[in-house]
């Protein structure tokens, strides 16, 4: 390890409109090192990072690269500097091939008038790609991929950059176990190239396997650094929330009611089988499988918001209009859905707005929405879910990411619903917070509510569900009682390997 | 702490109202004639018909859409009216007749962009001409007159001292701000404009909304077009011509974005304004016809400069 | 709107129109063009009824097309005409100058032209059907300064700018105006001869000058909405006004005496006229290169 | 299976030319006039004005931008060279600076739009009005003429049997496609248009692409405005209004999103085809003017609506 660090932040201050978002952080990067950045939601990573990328400029502070003093104007200028970001949000060019986005804004050119040379930047794509093993056709257009695909795109963009400093945002929280070791494995070989890589997560199991130091930030302020064998998992715990959590995964013990939901020989549009399932009141349901399993598309046509080609849903014994999502909500029947982004947030609009508006109907009087009523409803979730906002007239797009998680969440439990899909609820979500989401999942199910819980995070799922569903290429491969869970067999029926009776 | 970012939204919300301010307090200095009652009613009658189009053209734009129809749909609107009632056909008739024509063109609209998925700025485009065209053919390119008096009260009759094309305007713009503010369906349509797929995620009928969009905005023009009958006291076969251009700059500099979800009426009232005061004020100082379009062009820009930099 | 042009009809039965695939040379039926700068105005729509009944009643075809007032669009009218071979065309220019290469290629190919309202300023024009609007112009400007007695304040609402009408007619009222010590054109606004326009800037033109004796339109539909705007401002009779084209409503107006007069064209005359002369040179007889329509001035 | 992608999306990219080949096919049946290389050239001809500015709109489109003010800009530009020609500048200096004032309004749009941040929509309008101003105040109202012959070969001059606004328009499509395709300036467009902060993350000068469509825009309008004058043998003040709808049309009916980032300019060439076989063909065909313009609409909204349906 070489004595002087790579990148060197001190004393960084930044702001913004009724937040103190950093105040006088330090942070230290040594070449050849995975440095882990823990906080909680809106403790700061994201902006302190986005300060190394140029994207952001800090108040007070400095910054040294080398322990050359620099001040990094743009993207474009940190790019310069060796810096490559992976941003927590995916932010990419969705009409444009894999290719191209990968190699966005430095196309490979050849001959004397520098035209574009497609050849080589096929080649080179698919050669990143192929790094990760990712099977993804790099003249694909990106907006037909999934979440899980693109964000394997931007960091095969991210690899490509041959960067000196790595700055991963969450990389991996739309990414399944096998991917996460692939990448695992890459990240590993570029530290031992000397890249100084930054890599934050919500998911301590990863920190551990892959990172030699880490520094924990709250409310802007940095607690410590540590390297990692200095610390527990439940000491970090600690120092993030500020307080001891007690139990991981705090199952509840419920005895499931009668039959809430039905779902019977449900075929989706284009591929699949038939799936049929039930959730009972009080039930946790699981429902595992690899990325593209088909998970989110039983859950959409499920719920209302795409139509499926066959078969029926019914909710309390009465089938649901197929296609409708209204119906479905005004039932009781909610989703969750997995891309806050594009499915959840409404961009620019406040976090009032955000949080009522599934549920603005009953807030009405003589047609008129109650403004008291909707304001005393907003602070109840604000506060229930710890949603971290200067006031609830802020823009949910000012929020951070794992708070904004937390608004769209509150808007659906804001409709009290019986039946509740949460389709990879705690993505990005940090430690204290999923806490929260699963004592609320608790509180819910003892209340009588049915929830079906879609999460690519095993551990996760065995921890909280009565019973776990696995899929496989759009069918239901196999179904495990509470006692059967194992970890093995769960794999095995997700990579259809093995096929266990439903 | 609240307080103060409500009140700062307010500022930016009010944010072309100084650009108002300016231009009447130089007015006021340059004209005589500006600041008097007599020409402020004067100006806000003639405002009144753009301001009721931006008006609905507003909710379109909120959801991300536009409407290029609108003036069209005005002269269509208007001929059939002036058609009906100098035919013979009651008056109360012939009004609801326009009014529903409006909406049904609207209709046509919003069906063809949210089930035909085609571009508003081409469905509308494509309607612009159709209304056009049919506008041409029943009026046969002249203008229709020989009105009942009580279709001249909507452009020419007073409310005490105050012109029914301002009482008219106040109405539709306090209508539309309740919808907006405190209605859900005014809420869908901030929710669709900002993100539609949320918005179907939230089991908003998005496509009926839109639709609903261009269906009030179709009202507002055949409102428009009701008022401008009475004011010129015939049917113009090429009434309403390049209006779409006006309402669109009402509502951008009122800080309505294009790109939706984002903006609102009261916005589009001082956008209204300013453009009528230029107008107006133009036309006081006797600014010679050239100059005028440049100054128009020039304000426009500042206006809208003067915005951005606070 | 996109674009428009072609044969036109009336709603009303309509006269013989060309169906442009047919072929024309071997059979009698001759077949002529009318290139008409707007349809969007009742001054030209009289004068395409003029052309039609006229056509109709030589027993020849007539195609006509609108280039609602854009020139290229004129242009590419004119050629799609000549593409269909027509015999003789009628063309009335949306600009003088803007016209000549559509003459130039009648001329090349071999069609005769007849230029009806406004003139061509090239190419070889078989004969000119026009009244003279700086004439007409100054007819209405001397008819102002009679009705106020030489004395008083005088509005002067303008056409779009730059069109030729406009220019031309403004030109003729100047020259009958500027020189009469006691007139002063207080106000001289562009309303773009349209109805609604002229409404707007003649209230605003009253808030400025209410002491306003005279107006002169450079149209009639102005001249309506100019009309409006007086009369609800409680200043009916009080203000002299004065259009030019003499359309149905505009004559209605004049006679009810809420306006002072109009200069009539004449427009139907001016599309018979031009016919009659295209029919004429087929059948190989002789044209007057001027072929003048009077203007006369409506008064009650 | 990468191949299977490229077809396809050559497919998509050709989706209007169905709608060409429909329309040639029912107009060579209808009318006899019609599919002769004399009409033909005569309809490329005709088209050749609105393509070009089409072309340049693309660009801007694909940024996610919109350009009004293209017919303000040709007329301008148009009255500069006829105004210096006609007083004695020798030609070519005069072309010069005809196409350079273009790019210098060009120019003026996207500093406005990427500086002063205005919405695209608001900062043309502006132009569009400022532009149209000054061409009256240059001109006095009245058109230009006097124009040395060599001004009239872009209008109405030939290279062999070909007409030279059709040559010239091949040329600018063949030049813009090369950049859109070939260059990473043309990417960047695309890349601009697509997501403009993953663009700015990527180190692409957001800014100053944006700026260049506008300025190519502005030269395209420039260079129509030249052919337009010898065409006209003469520069006409009011030239050029309403043009940006044809261009905005021709480009959406090619199948460019307004959205911005996808899209391209052989679309546009077809959809300033299709935009010309209507109003040749409709002439051909004798179709009165007033049910032209409803024929005009139904057309565009068939020839859309076809290509969704695929
Ligand atoms: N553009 C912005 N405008 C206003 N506030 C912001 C903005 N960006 C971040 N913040 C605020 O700054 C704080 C820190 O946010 P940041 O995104 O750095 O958190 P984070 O640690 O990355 O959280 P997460 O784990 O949820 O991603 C939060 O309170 C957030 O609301
Ligand atoms: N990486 C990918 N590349 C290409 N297509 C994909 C990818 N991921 C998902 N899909 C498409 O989406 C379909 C089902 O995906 P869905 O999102 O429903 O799966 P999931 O089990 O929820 O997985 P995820 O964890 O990605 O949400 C697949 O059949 C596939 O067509
Ligand atoms: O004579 C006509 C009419 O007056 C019309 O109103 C405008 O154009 C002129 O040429
Ligand atoms: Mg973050
Ligand atoms: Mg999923």
């Amino acid at each position: 390890m070489p004595a002087s660090p790579v990148v060197e932040m001190r004393g960084i201050v930044r702001s913004f409109p009724g937040v103190k978002a950093l105040s006088g952080v330090d942070l230290e990067l040594r070449a050849g090192e995975v440095h882990a950045l823990l906080g909680e939601n809106g403790a700061g990573k994201s902006t302190l990072m986005k300060i190394l990328g140029g994207l952001y400029h800090p108040e007070a502070g400095e910054i040294r690269i080398d322990g050359r003093p620099v001040r990094i104007e743009s993207p474009a200028a940190a790019t310069k500097l060796g810096i490559a970001f992976i941003h927590q949000e995916l932010n990419q060019a969705l009409h444009l091939s894999v290719a191209e986005n990968i190699f966005l804004g430095r196309p490979p050119v050849t001959g004397p008038l520098r035209r574009v040379d497609w050849r080589a930047m096929y080649r080179g794509a698919a050669a990143a790609l192929e790094r990760l093993g990712a099977e993804i056709d790099p003249r694909a257009a990106l907006g037909g991929l999934g979440v899980g695909a693109r964000q394997m795109v931007e960091i095969a963009r991210a690899l490509s950059l041959d960067a000196r400093v790595l700055i991963m945002d969450e990389p991996t929280a739309a990414l399944t176990g096998a991917e996460v070791e692939r990448l695992f494995a890459v990240v590993r070989s570029l530290a031992a190239s000397g890249v100084a890589i930054v890599y934050i997560s919500h998911r301590l199991e990863e920190i551990f396997s892959l990172c030699r130091r880490v520094t924990v930030l709250r409310d802007g302020h940095r607690v410590g650094s540590w390297t990692i064998d200095q610390v527990s998992p439940d000491e970090l715990i600690a120092h993030m929330v500020g307080r001891q959590l007690t139990e991981r995964f705090p199952k509840v013990a419920v005895t499931p009611g009668e039959t809430l939901l039905e779902v019977r020989d449900l075929t989706l549009r284009g591929a699949g089988g038939a799936v049929s399932f039930s959730v009972r009141r009080g039930e946790i349901v699981g429902l595992a499988g690899l990325m593209g399993a088909g998970r989110t598309e039983l859950m959409r046509a499920v719920a209302g918001i795409d139509r499926p080609a066959g078969g029926a849903v019914l909710l309390e014994g009465r089938p649901l209009p197929p296609g409708d999502a209204a119906a479905a909500i005004a039932r009781g029947l909610v989703l969750v859905p997995e891309d806050r982004r594009r499915q959840g947030l409404l961009t620019g609009r406040s976090v009032r707005e955000n949080l009522s508006l599934a549920r603005l109907r009953s807030l009405c009087r003589l047609g008129l929405i109650q403004a008291g009523a909707e304001r005393q409803l907003v602070d109840a979730y604000v506060s229930e879910l710890g949603i971290r906002t200067p006031h609830r007239e802020q823009s949910v797009t000012n929020l951070s990411g794992g708070n904004q998680q937390k608004v769209i969440l509150g808007r659906w439990l804001a409709t009290s619903p019986r039946l509740l899909i949460l389709d990879e609820p705690t993505r990005g979500i940090d430690v204290g917070a999923k806490a929260e989401i699963y004592r609320l999942m608790g509180e819910l199910v003892q209340r009588g509510m049915g929830i079906i819980l879609v999460s690519s995070e095993l551990p996760e799922v065995m921890g909280l569900s009565d019973r776990i569903l696995v899929m496989h290429e759009g069918r239901l491969t196999a179904e495990f009682g509470r006692a059967e869970f194992d970890q093995e067999r769960i794999m095995q029926a997700a990579t259809g390997r093995k096929r266990h009776a439903g | 702490m609240q307080a103060r970012v409500q009140i700062k939204d307010r500022v930016r919300q009010m944010g072309p109202g100084l650009a108002v301010i300016i231009m009447g307090l130089a007015l006021a200095l340059l004209s005589r004639d500006f600041l008097t009652v007599s020409n402020l009613l004067n100006l806000l009658r003639q405002v009144s018909i753009n301001a009721i189009i931006a008006c609905g053209m507003t909710l379109v734009i909120l959801t991300g859409g536009i409407d290029l129809s609108v003036g069209s749909v005005l002269a269509l609107s208007s001929a059939v009216l002036a058609g009906l009632a100098s035919g013979g056909t009651p008056w109360p008739l012939a009004l609801l007749a326009a009014l529903a024509l409006g909406a049904a063109l609207g209709l046509f609209n919003g069906v063809v962009i949210t089930r035909g998925r085609i571009a508003p700025f081409v469905a509308t485009l494509a309607t612009m001409a159709i209304a056009r065209g049919l506008t041409l053919v029943y009026t046969g390119g002249r203008p229709i007159t020989g009105l009942p008096g009580a279709l001249r009260w909507p452009g020419t009759g007073y409310l005490g001292p105050v012109p029914a094309p301002i009482i008219i305007m106040v109405a539709v713009f306090a209508l539309v701000y309740l919808m907006l503010a405190h209605t859900p369906v005014g809420r869908f349509i901030y929710a669709v404009g900002s993100n539609e797929e949320a918005a179907r995620f939230a089991g908003i009928p998005a496509a009926r909304v839109t639709a609903l969009t261009y269906v009030l905005t179709g009202l507002a023009s055949a409102l428009a077009g009701v008022i401008l009958t009475g004011r010129l006291n015939s049917a113009q076969p090429t009434a309403g011509a390049a209006f779409e251009l006006d309402a669109i700059a009402a509502v951008v500099l009122g800080g309505t974005s294009l790109a939706g979800g984002q903006g609102g009426v009261l916005g589009t009232a001082v956008g209204a304004l300013i453009i009528g005061i230029l107008d107006n004020g133009l036309n006081l100082l006797g600014v010679s016809s050239f100059y005028q379009q440049v100054a128009q062009g020039a304000v426009i820009l500042l206006a809208v400069l003067m915005d951005r930099r606070r | 709107a996109c674009s428009s042009g072609g044969s036109s009809k009336t709603p009303s039965p309509g006269p013989s129109t060309g169906t442009g695939s047919e072929p024309a040379p071997t059979t009698q039926v001759k077949t002529l063009g009318l290139a008409v700068s707007t349809l969007n105005n009742p001054f030209f729509v009289d004068l395409r009824d003029g052309a039609l009944a006229a056509a109709d009643a030589a027993g020849v075809k007539l195609i006509v097309m609108d280039a609602q007032d854009d020139p290229a669009k004129q242009i590419s009218q004119i050629e799609d005409l000549i593409t269909q071979k027509v015999d003789a065309l009628l063309i009335n220019p949306t600009d003088s100058d803007a016209i000549v290469t559509a003459v130039e290629s009648a001329n090349k190919a071999g069609i005769p032209v007849i230029t009806v309202d406004r003139g061509a300023n090239g190419g070889e024009v078989a004969a000119h059907v026009a009244s003279d609007n700086v004439l007409g112009g100054r007819m209405a400007g001397e008819l102002i300064v009679e009705l106020i007695g030489g004395q008083g304040k005088v509005a002067e609402l303008e056409g779009i700018p730059g069109a030729s009408a406009a220019r031309d007619r403004g030109q003729g009222f100047h020259e009958a105006v500027d020189g009469v010590s006691g007139i002063e054109v207080v106000a001289r606004q562009p309303a773009d001869f349209d109805r609604a326009k002229g409404l707007t800037v003649m209230e605003n033109i009253l808030q400025a000058n209410p002491d306003i004796v005279a107006v002169f339109a450079h149209n009639d539909e102005m001249a309506l909405g100019a009309l409006e705007a007086i009369e609800a401002a409680g200043k009916a009779g009080q203000i002299k006004v004065v259009g030019f084209d003499a359309t149905d409503d505009a004559v209605k107006a004049v006679q009810e005496g809420r306006m002072a007069a109009t200069v009539a064209q004449k427009p139907k005359d001016i599309g018979r006229l031009g016919v009659e002369a295209a029919v004429k040179l087929l059948n190989g007889g002789q044209v007057e290169a001027y072929i003048p329509v009077p203007l006369e001035l409506v008064k009650k």
